[in-house]
């Protein structure tokens, strides 16, 4: 199984194909971030994402662990709200567990599973959340789960993280029937109902990404 | 250029020229904290750090102001974290603002109750706990009586105004930080807002506002932010508009006869002197109805939403300690006391 | 209820419970005059008349809030006579103005020129002469640039601001009423102002806009009441905007390398701060590059046009005595400072 | 010819009809103001002749000299701006011809004449003006000399109304083309052209009442 290796141009490419998505989609994460929060969300993330698009071309000759821990300074100092510190967060943590270090240098694909789960964990930890509260990690953390099973039964690379994405699309699908009980939206109470949570989204977006760049 | 009725450049340079605008409007006042940490998001009182009290930290989303960066000076805060429009600074800039403004005594970080903001700025005091062993406190400002039944979940609203007066008024008697905390939790204790907003705050970078909200429609309970309130309907009279809003006000703490208030009438932005004084005159009058007696009244922006047109109406309860402390002098560009 | 995002009851009404809000509010500044021809137009500082210096009276049209009223209190104005929205008092409260605030050195009147207040408050000089025997001066706040090649045709727009606390100040100092006329036409020589609306106030009464602005465009010299301006054209960047109105004010006195200045950048009702402070940023780039040096500056709402979205910048060229006056200490609801 | 007298009930009719005219018209005036003033003609005569219609029932009971200075006396107090003292004024000295003073008098058509004189003088002596200046008196000039020419000239009373309010509509079109050099619209310049003066066409609506009501 570990001989499915995501090379350092994944990375970085999965990095570029962030900044253009983040701009093709802001309108519609501000838009969700409108109805249930205060119509900004589309606005963090291209901040960031414009943020680390100004210093790419240098980062991008750095190793995959300090490349992603500068786009996740970007996000965490140039977003700030909800968003800046969880995203952030993701990103610094992301490229840690990497052992190999040369600045040309990929990942494995068990390796790539363990910095979604360290990404995805310390959104856990810094949002003191989970599951069912209308947030990121109801498509995060269902995708990660998948991701693994999937790809502990066997299941090759890229179509393991094809069934994440999908595993995530459904959680953000989830976050349209249920009360918010973080973030802003959680003040609406079953006036968020019908509405789907704007980090659900671009969480689910932003997998959508790391799959499609997979070789 | 955009659509909307707003003087500003590139919309993402925005908070940036305002910042710049502001340290070279207020000179006498403050200044830009040069620390690299503060990333351009930190203004300090010109003698912030100097003297010998508790740092009073405020700050919060750009957008609101006067609130935060308004009250920087003597008497009120000593420095003020700044984000972008509607959110929370980022964690380096907290840190920055409590090494910039300790001198030995600790700081506190005063703000309204956000995730984003309670995220950031606990990044930040960990910071400034662990790399340059400042104590810092935080006390969350929970003001919006409609916004949870819970009152630690609440948001903070106009109420930050009088939470943030009373700490700063205390830290200025040099008393240390747990009692500045004791005070600003009591001013927190104390007071309860309600608004309404009859129209959405425009973003720069959208081009637009934040939400709809159709003409002649108003909402109840919304908050600076513009995230949902309890009620849409029709604007109506001031009158029936301020009777609605002061019912849950009044319920909430109880206040009842007898009590003595402090009285914020404040504008989101766009609502005018004129339109808050009538609404005032209304407010005014059920206290007296209700026997509960107005100490004093503030009346116009003070935390604002942009080009927002709406309004607020914050009491405090007030006891000797809280109408000393409201009552003391201090001098800031928007909001100075005899 | 009227589609406009004001809150008011009967719109018939709405000066008359401004003023009662007004005077509850602030009852430790002002009060209403009690005379029967003040009509409950006209409001004092709570120790009007009562001292040896001449009685300073400001007024005009409502719906400029803080402007007239927000500035009566002490080293400020004495009394302010109020008209309904947009328009001149009438003759009685102006005369009543002065039988209030008189103490035997008589009184100065002061507001923006404007064809119907210099009607009234004529008409209401005359009378304190004639049965009072008050000598009552005038001195016309003649500062926006763009109303006219003729100075003395020129309306009053933010400038009396700078007017008002210079003659406020000047009364102060126990000034007899030729230095205060002196003192307050020194400041009007010196003052220019230009403007911007972005958007009309509403007129609660219409129901409605005052005049109509498309979405997306911005009247360069527009008045204070919507007054038409000098040019109509889509909103540009603050910057592009500022230098378009620093170029008229500046060559008009002309203000030169060398001068010093205050600055006054105006909301006009909905401008939110952070696109004032936006556009002080470019003001104060440009007195650089000109060599002008700024004294001091204030950024806010201080003569506004109710919900109107818009600004206004205002240059005082300074000597001694102009900076005397302006750093004088005054307290008023609206201006403080020590 | 002084055999054409108007009664009492004439004068207060006037004020009636003044009443309804400017509930009606306040719209159209209000409007013509937008355009080169500060948009507020029609609400101030409105605010004004509010107050009139409060206090009418109780007025009509004086003498008409008595009537009109209350009716005069109102606008001043209630309206303020250019048209409370110039209108009020005009109503205040209105009555002041009239040497028969009993409560159910009223007045010769040649006191008619001269009361027209006296309201329209204190109007230029108010405002400091005379015709061609784009305001009310461009009305109210033309208006009274066509009244008086007419009149000596031995045409009847209603008649040479008629022919007045004529005269009185030729100047308020006349102020459509002329800059304005009195009130707010005299800092429009060439802008003020194309557009009738609000308070001439108010001025030109009055004199109608005048002449529909004459018997
Ligand atoms: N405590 C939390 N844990 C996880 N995710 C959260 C938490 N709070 C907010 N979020 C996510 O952040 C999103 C909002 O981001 P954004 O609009 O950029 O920030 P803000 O709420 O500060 O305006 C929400 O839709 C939600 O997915
Ligand atoms: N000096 C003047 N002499 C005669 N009429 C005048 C003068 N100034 C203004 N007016 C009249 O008053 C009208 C404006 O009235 P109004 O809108 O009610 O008052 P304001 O100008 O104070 O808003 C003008 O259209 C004009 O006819
Ligand atoms: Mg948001
Ligand atoms: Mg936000
Ligand atoms: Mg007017
Ligand atoms: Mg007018």
């Amino acid at each position: 199984m570990s001989d499915y290796i995501l090379s350092k141009d994944y990375f970085v490419k999965v990095i570029e194909d962030l900044i253009a998505l983040v701009d093709k989609r802001k309108e519609y994460y501000t838009e969700l971030d409108s109805a249930i929060g205060d119509g900004d969300h589309g606005i963090n993330l291209e901040i960031g994402f414009r943020e680390v698009n100004k210093h790419l071309d240098e980062w991008k000759e750095l190793n995959v662990r300090d490349l992603y821990n500068h786009v996740g300074k970007a996000l965490l100092d140039k977003v700030g709200g909800s968003s800046g510190p969880l995203y952030g967060s993701f990103f610094m943590k992301f490229g840690l567990p990497i052992k190999s270090k040369g600045p040309d240098e990929g990942a494995t694909f068990e390796e790539f599973i363990q910095m979604m789960d360290k990404g995805i964990a310390i959104i856990q930890k810094r949002g003191k959340s989970t599951t069912g509260e209308k947030t990121m990690l109801d498509t995060f953390i269902p995708a990660l789960e998948k991701l693994r099973s999937e790809y502990e039964a066997g299941t090759p690379g890229k179509e393991a993280m094809e069934k994440a994405v999908e595993a995530g699309k459904d959680g953000l699908e989830s976050t349209r029937n249920i009360v918010a009980t973080k973030g802003r939206a959680m003040r609406l109470g079953e006036r968020a109902i019908g509405h789907l949570d704007p980090g659900a989204a671009s969480a689910a977006e932003f997998l959508e990404v790391f799959y499609n760049d997979m070789p | 250029m955009a659509k909307i009725k707003r003087l500003f450049n590139d919309p993402y340079d925005i908070v940036e020229e305002y910042l710049e605008g502001y340290v070279k409007a207020h000179k006498e006042y403050v200044k830009m904290c040069d620390l690299e940490e503060a990333q351009g998001r930190v203004v300090i009182a010109n003698d912030a750090g100097t003297k010998d009290k508790v740092g009073v930290i405020i700050g919060g989303g750009s957008g609101h102001e006067p609130l935060f960066i308004g009250y920087v000076g003597e008497g009120f805060a000593d420095g003020v974290v700044i984000g972008n429009i509607n959110t929370s600074p980022s964690p380096d800039p907290c840190y920055a603002s409590a090494k910039a403004c300790d001198n030995g005594k600790g700081c506190i970080y005063l703000y309204g109750n956000y995730a984003g903001d309670v995220m950031n700025f606990d990044m930040g005091a960990e910071q400034a706990d662990e790399e340059d062993d400042i104590r810092v406190e935080t006390v969350l400002v929970t003001d919006d009586v409609v916004s949870s039944e819970n009152i630690p979940d609440r948001r903070g609203i106009a109420g930050d105004f009088f939470v943030f007066k009373v700490a700063g008024a205390k830290a200025d008697t040099g008393a240390d930080l747990d009692e500045v905390v004791a005070a600003a939790k009591k001013a927190n204790d104390n007071t309860r807002t309600m608004g309404v907003a009859m129209s959405s705050a425009t973003l720069p970078a959208k081009g637009d506002v934040i939400f709809e909200l159709p003409d002649g429609d108003m909402e109840i309970g919304m908050g600076i932010h513009g995230e949902p309130g309890v009620r849409r309907g029709k604007i109506d009279t001031a009158d029936n508009v301020i009777n609605e809003i002061m019912e849950p006000i009044l319920a909430d703490l109880p206040f009842v006869e007898g009590d003595e208030v402090y009285v914020l009438v404040n504008s989101l932005g766009a609502t005018p002197l004129m339109d808050l004084h009538v609404c005032y005159r209304r407010v005014a009058q059920i206290l007296e109805e209700k026997g509960i007696k107005v100490y004093k009244a503030l009346v116009g922006p003070f935390a604002c939403s942009m080009d927002m047109a709406g309004m607020s109406v914050t009491l405090m309860k007030l006891d000797d300690e809280l109408k000393e402390l409201m009552d003391a002098p201090c001098d800031t560009p928007y909001f100075t006391q005899k």
